[in-house]
């Protein structure tokens, strides 16, 4: 279980998140939209405490992230995380990014590490690519990597920031699919997207973010259907 | 005018020591080389901390290594320093004199390196659980290498041409030294010091092909 | 802390030493990025293959020790061609080459990254191949170029501390001279150490300011 | 310019009027630098003696031991007044004339080292000026021990710095210098401890190899100065003591 | 008049032109189609003498362009090129980019250039732009400033090469306009392009290249309404 509460943050003087209060439950997908800078990346980077935050208390299965005596390398192992831009390490073949975690984080041995490498990428659908460098594949399946990449640590919890949004459009597809799987799997997963189809048919609730501020959440239904915020309404109407 | 004549097999019938003094300058070089990366990435390191006074040493290291002649460095090294009772060999000094500079070249080469690794590289390596010390270790530093991999080779150069400046030391084992001393025996200046220009140039010819060599083994991606 | 027993003509004296770095070193500069550009040209206009002798000749004075450079050339110059040429020529000499060699380097990468677009859209305005070169690709290198080069003129300057081979006596050999007779090696060195770091170490500065901003536009 | 080109060298030089003297001057007192840092010392008195008997005026040029015969190779010098050791080696290359002075050679120790005598320096780390005369020999003798350690430096000056900080143990070097720069004071902690048993030094001046005309006269005037008396008188100035003696028993020349 | 006749031009072993003919007569606007490769840029590289040919001949009122008597340098003043790399001088501001060439090749002065340039640069809509480097302009701007530098030098004909494809869609627009009111001034043109409409709307012929073969030439109305070459129908129906 991922508790947020009350949490806020600033760079500098700007206050990026305002008092967020959110709890995410084991098996429970939630999707995050919002306009840009209105602090999702933020609050994802805080939960598996890449950011420090200012005040307020983010748990994970009970532990608290920010605490000074939580060891955050530990915590990390069990939250996976891929980001928008393609974070392949371009100096380790496909197989090599996705071993090299296991190996020296959890201290596996090289035949084991290869042997749940090989399983999570031909999960992925990226089988027959071990040996290739970063280089030589698309961003939808450097996307596909770094996600069989956080998956080879077995994590409980999966945060995905706007996985799509640099990839060119032919190639949304075959990662959202691999999100789905994930999520029909029963994965627990937080997904910043700006992909509304997705969010509708993936997941169990929505948040909708603005200024830093989690303005609404609710079911898909609900809160694509029959918006409360003023805000929500403008911004559904303005991706559309 | 062209009345000179040329001696060759005077200086030919030497070339055996100039050849062993080739080794010692190659041995000095590779050392220095090794030992200034290890210092360069330390004073990296010292750069990126947050303390100000390792920072600042950090700083003068490279600044002093990057801003005066060589020769002097290592004048320093052995006459210098002497001033406060400590004695290094003609080799020490020497060596020490080429690793300083090197870890300061090397040291800014890194940082440039540093500058073109995006910070989301070690950000992706962090939530993976590793600490930040592995993440420098197995993801930043090994591109950083492959960036700076050329610069390396370039300084690997200059650091067997600045053996040569070991005779001010008192160094006579280097091909520099041993052909100065052939010199005092036989003053064939030109022909010797021919013969030396045509070792160093054969050294450095095979440092950069060797590098281009390891490159491409190495970098395949 | 020193205690020294340093004369205000011993300073004449290194300041003597001083001039004669900073005259050596401006000489060889402004000759060496003549040739350099020159060499540079030719290497671009003529191509990998029909530069290559070129191209080997500078790399000797890139692959030789500048000590035996300046040796050699005494002696090649002097015994073999018996030219009567003084230390400072010689000195000069080998520096401007020395120079030129690596400032080829710069402007043939200068001149490389100017694209070859731009290039052609100057040509098909009507200019002719000098005043490409003069108004487009001279201006769009020396932006690449620049901050190389001032690295390239500081290294010539603290190269230039191994011209006493040829009896030339400028600020490092001054300093030993005076070592010879005072006997204080550390406070003389850090002297010498500090002239060449004040001049060299805000040009360095300057040059990577030029680099920081230029990459930005 | 034509014709001087066909002139010999000792025209040359009476015809421009200047004579160009290759001199060591961090060897002291052949050769060093007044507190103006105006070159003196016996070899520069004897440069200036030759130019005045050649009726011209004397350049001193600075040239270190090791760059003292490619100065005259390169047509830098005229004249080496060097404390040059004339070996048959070096005269493959250039002219000698015969010996202007003779140096004994004698040793200097740190005082910490204990170091008596010429043998005591086995096992220790001594130096010289590379490419001279008594650099050369005590490196053979060094190999011969066996023990011990040789390292060249590129000046005389470069030697005694090394020595008073203790870098090296001892030296051998000309007398003269050696008992000229105890004397002076600058260098704390070091003495001249004795002989050293090698074969006295004869130094000649030299110029280029088939220069006759210059080298004849070069002879005639080293002879001059021994019959007039200036050698004594200059040795007297600079060194003092025993005038040694400049003839070689038992051979013509 | 252009007239090109029977030219051959390799790179290396590869065959760029087999044998192209075409006349371009005074005041007309030819648009040149085709798929990538096909040889579209070398022919107007070509035609202004900034590639050498290997055969055949190319004459620009009546001059041989590749003749070892003609000055190219007076040539290129008659002909200007636009290509679709934006070539703004990054040095120089939009102004002096303008004025370089009237001042250094027709030796025009300072004043002189400037009045010509502004009115150029009026025209193509940037006059409020003098002063600006290139670097501050959107691609569309640095487009048409290329083609007022080479307005300025009052060339007789104009060759353009794909001058919209490296542009934002929302671009693209007002380039074109910028070429049809060329073309309705009366200016002799060859424009490249992927822009059918623009093809069909300005030109007064289209010609389709295929593998270095001009397969096809026409009216417009002809060649996209009856293409005769099956090439041509086929590429017609993959870019639509
Ligand atoms: N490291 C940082 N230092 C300073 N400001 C930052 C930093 N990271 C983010 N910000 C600022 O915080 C605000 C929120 O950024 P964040 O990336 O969380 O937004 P976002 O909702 O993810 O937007 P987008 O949809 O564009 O990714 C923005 O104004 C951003 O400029
Ligand atoms: N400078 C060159 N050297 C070698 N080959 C070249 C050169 N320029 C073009 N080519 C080759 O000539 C062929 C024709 O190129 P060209 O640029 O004329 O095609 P194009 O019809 O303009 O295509 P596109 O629509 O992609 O611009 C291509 O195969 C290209 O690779
Ligand atoms: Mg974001
Ligand atoms: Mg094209």
């Amino acid at each position: 279980m991922i508790e947020i509460q009350n949490v806020h943050k600033s760079f500098g003087q700007l206050e990026v998140l305002k008092g967020i209060d959110l709890t995410v439950s084991k098996g429970e997908v939630v999707t995050v939209i919002g306009g840009s800078g209105s602090g999702k990346s933020t609050l994802l980077t805080c939960i598996n405490g890449l950011e420090p935050i200012n005040s307020g208390k983010i748990l994970v299965d009970g532990v608290e992230v920010h605490a000074k005596s939580t060891n955050v390398n530990a915590l990390r192992q069990k939250i996976g995380i891929v980001f928008q831009q393609w974070n392949a390490f371009p100096h380790l073949t496909v197989i090599e990014n996705v071993i090299l975690a296991p190996r020296k984080v959890l201290g596996m041995g090289k035949a084991e590490a290869e042997a749940i490498a090989e399983k999570q990428l031909r999960h992925v659908g990226l089988g027959d690519k071990l040996t290739t460098y970063p280089s030589r594949l698309s961003g939808g399946q450097q996307q596909r990597m770094a996600i069989a990449r956080a998956l080879a640590m077995s994590p409980d919890y999966m945060l995905f920031d706007e996985v799509t949004s640099a990839l060119d459009p032919q190639l949304v597809g075959e990662v959202l699919e691999t999100l789905k799987m994930l999520a029909e799997e029963g994965m627990t997963m937080i997904c910043v997207t700006h992909e509304m189809g997705f969010a509708r048919d993936v997941s169990n609730r929505v948040a909708y973010f603005h200024k830093g501020i989690m303005a609404e959440i609710g079911a898909p239904a609900q809160l694509f259907g029959d918006p409360q915020h003023p805000e929500t309404r403008s911004f559904l109407a303005s991706v559309r | 005018m062209f009345d000179y004549t040329f001696q060759w097999n005077q200086a030919l019938a030497r070339l055996p020591r100039m050849l062993d003094g080739a080794v010692v300058t190659l041995e000095v070089a590779v050392l220095s080389m090794l030992i200034g990366i290890v210092f360069a990435m330390i004073l990296t390191l010292m750069r990126l901390s947050d303390s100000r006074p390792l920072k600042a040493i950090a700083a003068t290291w490279i600044e002093i290594a990057r801003n005066t002649p060589a020769l002097l460095q290592i004048y320093m090294a052995h006459f210098g320093v002497a001033s406060f009772g400590i004695h290094f060999s003609p080799f020490t000094s020497l060596l020490i004199g080429i690793t300083f500079n090197n870890a300061g070249y090397l040291a800014e080469n890194f940082r440039g390196a540093l500058k073109a690794i995006p910070d989301t590289q070690a950000r992706a390596g962090r939530s993976l659980g590793m600490s930040s010390l592995q993440s420098f270790r197995y993801i930043i530093v090994p591109q950083m290498l492959r960036i700076s991999f050329l610069p390396m080779t370039n300084q690997m150069v200059w650091a067997v041409l600045m053996t040569s400046l070991g005779v001010t030391v008192g160094m006579n084992t280097d091909l520099y030294g041993v052909t100065q001393d052939l010199n005092a025996l036989t003053f064939r200046t030109f022909e010797l010091f021919a013969i030396a220009a045509v070792i160093f140039y054969i050294i450095t010819k095979i440092i950069t092909l060797g590098a281009r060599l390891i490159a491409s083994r190495l970098f395949r991606y | 802390m020193f205690e020294t027993s340093l004369t205000a003509a011993d300073f004449l004296f290194l300041a003597k030493g001083a001039g004669m770095t900073i005259i050596v070193t401006a000489i060889s500069v402004v000759i060496g990025t003549i040739l350099g550009i020159l060499f540079g040209v030719i290497r671009v206009q003529l191509g990998a293959i029909l530069s290559a002798p070129l191209t080997f000749f500078l790399d000797i004075f890139r692959s030789v020790p500048l000590l035996i450079q300046l040796v050699l050339a005494n002696a090649f110059l002097g015994m073999v061609l018996k030219l009567q040429l003084s230390g400072f020529f010689v000195a000069c000499m080998v520096l401007s080459l020395y120079t030129s060699a690596y400032c080829a380097e710069i402007v043939r990468g200068g001149i490389d990254a100017v694209p070859a677009t731009t290039r052609r859209a100057a040509r098909s305005l009507g200019m002719t191949w000098v005043q490409d070169m003069r108004h487009i690709v001279m201006p769009l290198a020396t932006r690449v170029a620049l901050p190389s080069w001032i690295g390239l003129a500081l290294g010539v300057m603290k190269d230039s501390a191994l011209v006493y081979v040829v009896q030339v006596t400028e600020l490092l050999k001054s300093t030993q001279i005076l070592i010879t007779r005072l006997q204080e090696p550390l406070f003389l060195l850090l002297i010498c150490g500090a002239f060449y770091f004040i001049i060299s170490f805000p040009l360095a500065r300057f040059g990577g300011y030029l680099e920081k901003r230029w990459s930005n536009d | 310019i034509a014709g001087a080109a066909h002139a010999d060298k000792l025209d040359d030089i009476i015809g421009s009027g200047k004579l160009r003297c290759a001199v060591v001057l961090d060897f002291p007192p052949m050769g060093m630098r007044d507190d103006k840092n105006e070159p003196i010392g016996f070899d520069v008195d004897y440069c200036n003696d030759l130019a005045a008997a050649l009726g011209v005026t004397a350049e001193i040029v600075e040239t270190p031991f090791p760059e003292r015969i490619p100065a005259l190779m390169s047509g830098r010098v005229d004249v080496g007044v060097a404390s040059t050791s004339d070996t048959l080696e070096r005269a493959k290359t250039v002219g000698f004339t015969v010996p202007y002075f003779a140096f004994e050679m004698a040793v200097t120790a740190n005082n910490e080292t204990g170091i008596a005598s010429y043998e005591d320096m086995k096992g220790h780390t001594v130096g010289a000026v590379a490419g001279t005369y008594e650099a050369i020999a005590l490196e053979a003798q060094v190999n011969e021990w066996g023990d011990g350690t040789f390292r060249p430096y590129q000046t005389q000056a470069d030697v005694f710095l090394a020595l008073s900080q203790g870098q090296l143990d001892a030296t051998v070097s000309t007398s003269t210098v050696a008992q000229a720069t105890v004397n002076s004071g600058n260098f704390d902690g070091i003495s001249v401890v004795g002989k050293a048993p090698f074969d006295t030094d004869y130094v000649a001046l030299f110029t280029n190899r088939n220069e006759y005309g210059l080298l004849n006269y070069l002879d005639l005037f080293v002879n001059q100065q021994v019959r007039t008396g200036r050698y004594a008188e200059l040795y007297e100035k600079w060194v003092g003591g025993d005038l040694p003696s400049l003839v070689v028993p038992d051979v013509y020349r």
